[in-house]
């Protein structure tokens, strides 16, 4: 449970519990779902069991966020699709452009590749090409990230690649209070919204509000303040490095950690705020170096930061490489905490 | 099989606005007034037409790179759709959009494609929507038969079966696909049979009859709409022009177009065969003919006179700005 | 027909060895000896080995996430494939690949692929080569029956039939794909009229029984050696297993796996049928199972005292590091 | 003709010509594919006219680049293929692993959309994930770029997708000159490499060499020389920043105008150097900025180089937005002379 979740619950006001990240997903869904008929799930094994011998609801997603949907909504808006991932998404972007509001599940983002036409020449464009008119109101739901050993084709980010399209937002949640208020937000958003779950915080727990309630898009959240230096931190990236400047703060050095939360829109200003204070700053992002989030970052304070900054900028992120299976390389391929403390030190000269 | 004398002069008159409008393209392309590539449908009008007539504004359709015709068919504004592919203001989509994004939602156009393939995913969504939101609404595909080798076609062919959508999918294959035959590009022995093995009804028709054409997606439109699911059709028509305009046709038979224009001509067809018939006389069909020809002659004058974009219109509908 | 008893005997053993393979993956998986995910091939090796029996280690096999049976069959070591699924130095692929990207180019198998439909279209390349080269070596790809529906299959499909490729697809029906059954995913009456659609022969076969299959391949690497071009094959087969392990697989009427291992065993069904046509005796074959037993006892145990691979491991491989 | 191409045409000492970036193309693939056997062409309408009733190499590929070669080589080396990319560059990918040094034509980069797949989880992986043993030696010839109103889905850059993944190069020559030298190194790379041609380059002109020479790939050229600011510029933004150093260079101000060539691997060293002795830096690029060229090699400016800063960052690029077709607008989206001028000019203060 971080601060952050604890400083916007109360803003609610109304009852709250622990939940999980998989937990708030699913109650952002069922929410959205009861208030508006127009929102229907579509994607692989939503429910699972259809054409089977079994039992309905048989899966729940696979990574179970979407469990017990079905039951309460059908088939009809919890819908099941063969492995056709242009098809879901096409689907989902038609669908959005003619009176639905889908969310459809990629199940690993790292499928992006078999439907990438749909996302960014079709969906992310709409609305731009055709003047202003058309409306694509859908939500791409998928996990990232590695952390499982499910080897180089089931673990990337790959995040900085919708980043760069135009037209899409790009929406990453590193705890259960924001990715049910950001989720919310995404599928009551007229734009298409890529919705980027990371696999490691699924079982992550925090205190979440049990009603239905929106974080906008575009709004970073500071999970830790400080004035020595300012970390951006994308995702499961925020964990960790919310536990370096805990330890850190108890050695006198106080760290501002940036959750940019969605990276596109991104809040440009508290970044170029945090930099103005502090002078230094470390991006920390699981994804692969070039063109990435650490170099958009980087960008921005060296463009319109750089007179605030005191120091080089340093970006802590996986290396150029695909990402390799066995765990102890799995362990290297992520920034991890020690990484994320040396590049502080460094900075800092401590 | 009759026909109200109504239908048939709505149904020359469509016909014979795109075929206009497509040659008149043509010229004001190589005067230099459209920039980018344009691709003209002529030969195709009766596929266009047939098909659209059984659509309502709420039907959609998605339409290809070659998709002047479709829009007309279905509606879409003379003088919007020719301010557009001028790149003026006051276009359909305010210019930025161009011959190959033409769309107009409030018509049910969902938009022309440059992506060869792209209608069939996003017909399945708008079919989607119909089906869940039980409006009685469908969906109408366009795809060559060059798209139709497109996997994206071929997987929307696969859920839409599954899905049981209310999805037409009209694949034109008017023999070619940029330089490449179609006896080459496709391994089967035809689109109908090869979309018919995805488990729906599928038929071929002779696409430059507009009235097999029309008889045939009535049909289908009867099925859709009643719960039935997708049907796919091969509307077998011809390409008078190039792949773009400009393109010297090099992979023809030298004579291959002007024979084309001559016997398979399917403006010239429905004229026969309406006055054969004695549904319509020459003298109607002539009066439209005038119309529509002083129709698109005053479309491209207010075409011609309109702005071009602001400049602001660079970074105005996305949904943010850097 | 009938066959040499080493022939038995050999397809005997690499079934065997593949169903001790699986059985002991899940086992270790299960004793957290091997990180990831796991996805076991019991109950369909007769299709892996019916089909690679005809292949070289010049002809090329593309594979899936379900891939250690086609492994095994195509020659990859076994103490090579368990230590790359344990994550060890020393793995076929170092480590780096794991159970869902073993690859062994020296044998002729060209990965499996954790993107679903992933071999299809590689394969068509392989036998492009083969054919370009004119070495007469053939390519055999491997798709599930959900996979079948995956877009880059269907393409694939169309240009090796344009291409004529020596190419066989092999669609492997275990009658699910992850918990959504066949019958519903596939909107067509079955993957191989869908595919002969496509313009190919394709057939049906019953894919427990490894004579069927080794018959049926049999004929299509005749076709394809000799430049008649590209089939189909849809073997019927059974997923004994979750489709990862661990898999409740609720998804599955309560009796059907232990009702599918009794009667729809490809093992039992071979030894049943050597053994009723005097072809082989029990105790060859029980001596088979000894052995392989003890080979895949000792390949545990070589990768459980095999290193993890060394850091530098990280960043070799690629062209460049930063 | 610039004065590269000039300086560099002496070094391989034959005989030259004055040839287009189209007939370099031409040149390099016609040179490789008579040298090596295994060198065969895969795409659509390179020849054209299969299976119709003219002529052969009727088209040569849409811009032209592989005219005549059908007649040489014959249909199985040149191979025309349906409208179907992802199998196209699949059986590119298979073939490179199995003995064949495909150059596959993707026509537009745009329709990565349609493969992505094929490029960044198959062809890209293979040499990691298989632990190195995996050969891929495969060029994807497509063009990018706006110029042509040619609108949204096809005349994007996108180059920052692939520069992100790991195990793709990625080339984009700015003249003739390069042109040729480069697709003959990528041709002969063991690894899958992204040749990337602007469209308004094609019949742009410069003196090349009739013989076949290579070009390495990771080695970036001084376009233009000088001390006072570093111009890092891409593919046709090159001839641009050409003209604004010439014309500012009458005024006492010397630019160093950097050209990449290959932007993966990309010349580190070469920027560093550069930024070292101006202190200013400024990216022009017609990609969208989020995420993006500008942005990587702001990155390493900020992080290596950010002891030699004197002034901010700048970037010249296409806004976040999609192209629009009009060609008013698609001047404004493309950076022009004015708008490097303006950057450098501020940089300066002059
Ligand atoms: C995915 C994709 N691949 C290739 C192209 C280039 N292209 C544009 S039109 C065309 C031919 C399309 O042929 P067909 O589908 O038969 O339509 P037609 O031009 O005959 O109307 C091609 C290859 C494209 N726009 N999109
Ligand atoms: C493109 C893609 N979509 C989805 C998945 C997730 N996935 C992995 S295996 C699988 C089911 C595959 O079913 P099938 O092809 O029948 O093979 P089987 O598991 O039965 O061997 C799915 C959906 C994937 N790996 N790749
Ligand atoms: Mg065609
Ligand atoms: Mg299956």
């Amino acid at each position: 449970m971080n601060i952050q979740a604890v400083t916007e619950k109360n803003k609610t006001g109304g009852k709250t519990s622990i939940k999980t990240y998989r937990e708030a997903l699913n109650d952002a869904l069922r929410s959205e779902m009861r208030r508006d008929p127009t929102v229907v799930l579509i994607g692989e094994d939503l429910a699972g069991g259809a054409g089977g011998g079994g039992i309905d609801d048989a899966y729940g997603g696979v990574f179970g966020v979407t469990k017990g949907l079905v039951s309460e909504f059908g088939r009809e808006r919890v819908i099941d699709t063969p492995i056709s991932e242009s098809a879901i998404i096409g689907a989902a972007a038609g669908a959005a452009n003619t009176g639905l509001r889908p969310v459809a599940e990629l199940m690993f983002f790292d499928f992006i590749g078999v439907c990438f036409d749909q996302i960014f020449n079709q969906a992310a464009k709409f609305r731009y090409m055709f003047g202003g008119k058309a409306r694509t109101p859908m939500v791409i739901r998928a996990t990232v990230g590695a952390g499982l050993s499910a080897g180089g084709q089931h673990s990337n980010m790959l995040h900085p690649l919708v980043v760069h399209i135009p037209g899409l937002k790009v929406v990453m949640p590193s705890n259960a209070y924001d990715a049910k208020g950001l989720l919310i937000s995404s599928i009551r958003d007229n734009d298409p919204v890529i919705f980027l779950e990371h696999k490691t915080l699924y079982d992550t727990k925090c205190e979440v509000p049990d009603e239905s309630y929106t974080i906008p898009l575009g709004e970073a959240a500071f999970t830790r303040e400080g004035s020595d230096l300012t970390i951006v931190a994308i995702s499961a990236m925020v964990p960790r490095a919310n536990a370096v400047a805990d330890k850190l703060a108890k050695e006198g050095i106080f760290i501002d950690v940036i959750d940019p939360r969605s990276l596109s829109p991104l809040d440009d200003e508290a970044i170029l705020e945090s930099i103005e204070v502090t002078g230094r700053l470390v991006v920390v992002d699981e994804a692969n170096p070039r063109c990435g989030m650490g170099a958009d970052i980087a960008l921005l304070a060296a463009e319109r930061g750089f007179d605030s900054l005191r120091a080089p900028v340093r970006t802590v992120t996986a290396p150029h490489s695909p990402v390799p299976f066995a765990p102890v390389l799995e362990q290297l391929y992520m920034p991890s905490e020690e990484r994320i403390e040396r590049a502080v030190r460094e900075l800092l000269e401590v | 099989m009759s026909y109200q004398p109504d239908f048939l002069l709505q149904a020359y008159r469509t016909m014979k606005t795109i075929r206009q409008f497509e040659e008149r393209c043509i010229v004001e392309f190589e005067r230099g007034n459209i920039p980018g590539f344009v691709h003209t449908s002529n030969g195709q009008e009766a596929v266009a037409v047939g098909t659209c007539m059984h659509l309502t504004d709420k039907d959609v359709i998605g339409s290809t790179h070659r998709g002047h015709g479709h829009c007309l068919a279905k509606g879409c504004d003379v003088v919007g759709m020719m301010k557009e592919i001028m790149a003026r203001a006051g276009g359909l989509c305010k210019g930025k959009g161009g011959s190959m994004h033409i769309a107009d939602f409030d018509k049910g156009m969902l938009g022309a494609n440059a992506i060869v393939g792209g209608a069939p995913p996003l017909c399945n969504g708008a079919a989607l929507s119909a089906k869940t939101l039980k409006t009685k609404d469908i969906a109408v595909s366009f795809t060559g038969d060059g798209g139709a080798n497109q996997g994206t076609v071929l997987e929307a062919l696969n859920l839409a079966v599954v899905l049981k959508l209310p999805h037409i999918f009209m694949f034109e294959n008017n023999g070619y696909g940029e330089g490449t035959g179609v006896d080459y590009a496709l391994g089967s022995e035809d689109i109908a049979s090869r979309s018919g093995a995805f488990g729906m009804p599928a038929v071929k028709v002779d696409g430059i009859d507009f009235f097999a054409v029309y008889e045939t997606v009535k049909e289908a439109v009867e099925r859709a709409r009643n719960g039935g699911g997708p049907t796919a059709i091969e509307a077998d028509t011809v390409r008078f022009d190039g792949h773009f305009v400009g393109d010297p046709q090099l992979y023809r038979a030298k004579d291959e177009v002007k024979r084309l224009r001559e016997t398979h001509d399917c403006l010239k067809l429905f004229r026969k065969r309406v006055i054969d018939e004695g549904w319509l006389k020459a003298k109607d069909l002539n009066a439209i003919d005038k119309e529509v020809e002083a129709q698109i002659e005053q479309a491209v004058e207010e075409a011609l006179a309109a702005p071009f974009p602001d400049a602001i219109e660079l970074t105005t509908d996305v949904y943010c700005s850097y």
